[in-house]
């Protein structure tokens, strides 16, 4: 008994992570749309307990107070108010299926690829391992300061670069919703 | 003290979970019982008297008897107490109705989303700090182990209780849709987007005084409380607590912030549909929830959740441990969950007093107080309490 | 007098049978429906105001929903155009439900005794209590109030049984 | 800007939870202890209520200090009656000059309780009592007749054990 939650315990991490799976499974496969949106909750939710147990407990708290509080809700928003049940948006999903399963096959092979040289390649060593500046200050900071060092000075540029690439996303989707309207 | 192996410390947790249903199923049939009671009397009425068949039996017998005196029975006004089982027991024994063309898997699940995230919440919020209770010898797993006051007192605290509450949101908008119908359709809507752009200014409101004190830790808070902050973060944080109260008002969804269940447009927005227990469970969710925006209330802006109001704690606590009879000074003394206890019933009652108060907003009014108005407040209101801890610290 | 009076035995024993706590919680807290039709309505809202105060009954709570209420009062003219709702209201209550005709038009049309109205609500849902007057005083509604409280309290799950499956057949 | 201010300064919130506050002080005070009690509510089933004196109950007939029924029959109040709820059948009597009712039936379900009858009335034969506790559980116990030992047109029906009213006699 004692053994078996030992074990469980050291391996939580893999169950949320198997959890999360399913969740995702559960998104992709569910015929509902609303129903797609639980299961992409619980994922989120389950990637949330995922950082809690590797210690990021930072992490995952914004993991579910930004994607589960607050962009699963806009999904489901939108969910909510379209009905997919109308035949000409079906056909027009159906109609892209083979270009969509192309893209997947490519998208899947270069991911094994990248996935099988990191975890099992020669530079795997390298790649596994946080920058030594990091892990030294990690040790005597609290969680939410290390991230946001990490954030705001290690890696500031990518940071900034990811904001102005979200941002144009967004003045793009009031453009393309803007001229529709007219 | 020897450490707790992993089954103790399992069996020892769900312990404390279970003190936690406890607290909270004590608390929320109190809190309706004194919505009835409260709402009456700031009405000039006399609430909930009497309970049916109250002239029948002992207790009728003996009102009956005082009445013919001439003399107001001692129970009369306070016998409607009993009303709350009453309440309880008809809920979960009445019919529950799935209607037909409702999602039946998410019909069933919303409450229990709406249930589950609030209690959640309830593990981050410590009664005590440090040793609640150490359990007796002569238990067979666990005796002998303490019993700390918080399922878990995370360092992140604070944003472990925002993101769980905000969670709950999803109990709401998917009851709305669930049931298949117009009106609760429109109610979950409206409760997604009131509750969404209220989290703002609330989040943006608590930060203030975590800024101040530096830290999410529910237990740290009060202690900086204790020492930094002049007493009370109500006093430096006046505004902060009004904008955080207000939008308390709205995240729980009660008057005069009740858009999702609107009963004069919305027959009764969100939880048309439901009925019986998985009505009581929404039911259930709103209440706790307002406790847990009161538990919050009384940690970030009254001064902590186990000090004596206006700093009373520091003169009045070595007077107490030396006069006092043994069994009071714990009863009495630092910690105490009493005055945590308290705080919240007085916020509790405040909930209450709004409601009997302020008529209701209009949909784009609660709109606009929330964009217009209250996110610039706070936004204000942090940078001024980011300058006072830069000045200070 | 039709009502048994209670022996000095039982008035002071607590019988334990499981069916009265649960007549007693049903009786207890009755949550009647927003659901008004004409002047009696007024009279119904004035019962639940200050003066008269519904709530210290513990059915003050009036729910919005048919299906959170127990209690429907039927307080108003019941046309023909309304039947049919009153009906499907009826209908999406919850059982147990109970029923209160208050007033001479609920009651069996009142005044109305011509094309457009139904001869009592009876006709198409069944009534426990009815109160008549028009419109009746909050008292007169109390007193309704508390003898369906009472028929509630003597009730009995294998009546109510009977009842429903009498009338499936 | 001054409209800004306004709503920043809320103080008609405030005047308004002032007022609520202390209603709810003044009563929380006084309720339990009888003296002056601060609250508006007619404790109805607990003190008896109070009608006014023109109050329109039931109807009543009278009887004379002989005992007889003052009634003559003129059937003034069956003809002026808007809901026609009275009807009367007259008969002899020996020993006795004008007719005298051998029906007098009241259908209670129908009244709207106008007064007309009792104004109507040449010889004060019939008036309209206090008694406003007249809900039934069956539509027929709403039809009153000079026979009936439950409720009948002399006197003022015996109510069920809820009422205080009876408990003083």
């Amino acid at each position: 008994m004692e053994q078996l939650l030992i074990k469980i315990g050291q391996n939580l991490f893999l169950v949320f992570g198997l959890m999360a799976l399913g969740g995702a499974a559960t998104m992709v496969l569910a015929k509902n749309a609303v129903h797609s949106v639980i299961g992409f909750l619980f994922a989120m939710l389950s990637m949330a307990g995922c950082y809690l147990t590797i210690g990021a407990e930072f992490m995952g708290v914004a993991q579910l107070l930004v994607y589960a509080g607050g962009i699963v809700v806009l999904f489901l928003f939108v969910v909510m108010l379209v009905e997919l049940s109308k035949s000409r948006e079906k056909g027009l999903f159906q109609r892209q299926t083979p270009f969509a399963l192309v893209l997947v096959v490519a998208g899947a092979v270069a991911f094994v690829g990248v996935f099988w040289r990191t975890i099992f390649g020669s530079s795997a060593a390298e790649a596994l391992t946080l920058s030594p500046n990091l892990m030294a200050q990690g040790e005597k900071l609290g969680n939410a300061q290390m991230l946001s060092r990490g954030l705001f000075a290690e890696y500031l540029l990518p940071f900034e670069i990811l904001s102005v690439i979200l941002l144009v996303a967004l003045v793009g989707a009031v453009v393309l919703a803007k001229t529709e309207r007219v | 003290m020897p450490t707790p192996t992993l089954t103790q410390s399992l069996i020892i947790a769900l312990l404390q979970a279970i003190l936690v249903v406890v607290f909270i199923f004590v608390v929320v049939p109190l809190t309706l019982y004194a919505e009835r009671k409260v709402l009456g009397y700031l009405q000039l009425r006399l609430g909930a008297t009497r309970v049916a068949g109250s002239l029948t039996g002992l207790t009728g017998f003996v009102n009956r008897n005082m009445w013919k005196l001439g003399k107001v029975p001692m129970l009369s006004y306070w016998r409607g107490i009993v009303m709350l089982v009453g309440d309880v027991v008809k809920m979960i024994i009445k019919e529950d109705i799935l209607p037909t063309k409702a999602d039946k898997f998410v019909f069933f699940i919303a409450p229990a989303i709406s249930f589950c995230a609030s209690v959640i919440v309830f593990a981050a919020i410590s009664f005590v700090p440090g040793t609640l209770f150490v359990l007796p010898k002569f238990i067979p797993i666990v005796g002998g182990l303490p019993v700390s006051g918080a399922v878990g007192d995370v360092n992140v605290g604070l944003l472990w209780i925002l993101g769980i509450a905000s969670v709950g949101v999803y109990g709401i908008v998917l009851a709305g849709w669930a049931s298949n119908s117009k009106y609760p359709l429109l109610g979950g809507l409206r409760s997604g987007a009131q509750i969404v752009s209220y989290e703002v200014p609330l989040t943006l409101s608590l930060l203030a005084p975590v800024v101040m004190s530096g830290s999410l830790q529910f237990s740290e808070m009060s202690r900086s409380m204790a020492v930094g902050l002049p007493y009370w973060g109500i006093v430096p944080q006046f505004l902060g607590f009004f904008i955080y109260l207000t939008c308390g008002f709205a995240e729980t969804n009660r008057l005069p912030f009740d858009m999702p269940e609107a009963e004069n447009e919305l027959v009764a927005g969100f939880h048309t549909e439901y009925s019986g227990m998985k009505f009581g469970f929404f039911y259930l969710a709103e209440y706790i929830n307002m406790t847990v925006v009161a538990a919050l209330a009384s940690a970030f802006f009254l001064g902590g959740p186990w000090l004596m109001p206006f700093g009373l704690h520091g003169v009045l606590n070595p007077f107490f441990t030396a006069h006092l009879p043994a069994f009071l000074v714990p009863l009495l003394c630092e910690p105490h969950a009493i005055f945590f206890v308290v705080k919240i019933i007085f916020i509790l009652f405040v909930y209450i007093w709004v409601r009997g108060t302020i008529p209701r907003y209009r949909y784009d009014q609660v709109m606009a107080v929330a964009w217009k108005y209250l996110i610039p407040l706070t936004l204000v209101n942090l940078m001024l309490a980011a300058a006072v801890r830069y000045l200070t610290v | 007098m039709g009502v048994m009076q209670p022996s000095a035995l039982e008035q002071i024993l607590i019988t334990t049978k499981v069916e009265k706590v649960m007549n007693w919680s049903r009786a207890t807290s009755v949550w009647p429906m927003t659901f008004g039709l004409a002047c009696c309505a007024i009279e119904m809202m004035a019962a639940g105001a200050a003066r008269f105060d519904f709530d210290r009954f513990g059915c003050g709570i009036f729910r919005a929903t048919p299906r959170q209420a127990d209690l429907m009062i039927v307080a108003g003219t019941v046309t023909y155009k309304m039947a049919p709702t009153i009906k499907l209201l009826y209908d999406q209550m919850p059982e147990p439900k109970w029923v209160i005709a208050m007033g001479s038009c609920a009651t069996c049309g009142g005044p109305f005794d011509s094309y457009h109205t139904i001869q009592g609500v009876d006709k198409i849902i069944p009534v426990d209590v009815y109160i008549p007057g028009c419109p009746p005083r909050p008292e007169s509604l109390f007193y309704g109030f508390m003898k369906l409280q009472d028929k509630i309290m003597s009730s009995s799950l294998a009546d109510r049984y009977r009842e429903i499956f009498e009338e499936v057949g | 800007m001054k409209k800004f201010l306004k709503t920043l300064i809320p103080f008609d919130i405030a005047k308004g939870l002032t007022i609520t506050g202390t209603h709810f002080a003044k009563v929380f005070l006084s309720a339990n202890r009888r003296k002056v009690p601060f609250h508006v509510v007619s404790e109805y089933p607990e003190v008896p209520a109070k009608m006014q004196p023109r109050f329109r109950g039931r109807l009543q007939m009278l009887k004379d200090e002989a005992g007889e029924i003052k009634c003559v029959c003129c059937l003034a109040c069956e003809k002026i009656c808007p809901t026609q709820v009275i009807t009367i059948e007259s008969g002899k009597k020996e020993g006795r000059k004008t007719k005298l009712p051998t029906r007098y039936d009241f259908e209670m379900e129908r009244c709207i309780f106008c007064e007309f009858c009792v104004e109507s009335c040449g010889f004060d034969a019939i008036i309209l009592n206090h008694q406003f506790e007249l809900a039934v559980y069956n539509r027929e116990d709403m039809s009153l007749s000079m026979e009936g030992t439950f409720q009948n047109m002399f006197g003022v029906s015996p109510v069920a054990k809820f009422s205080v009213a009876d408990e003083e006699k």
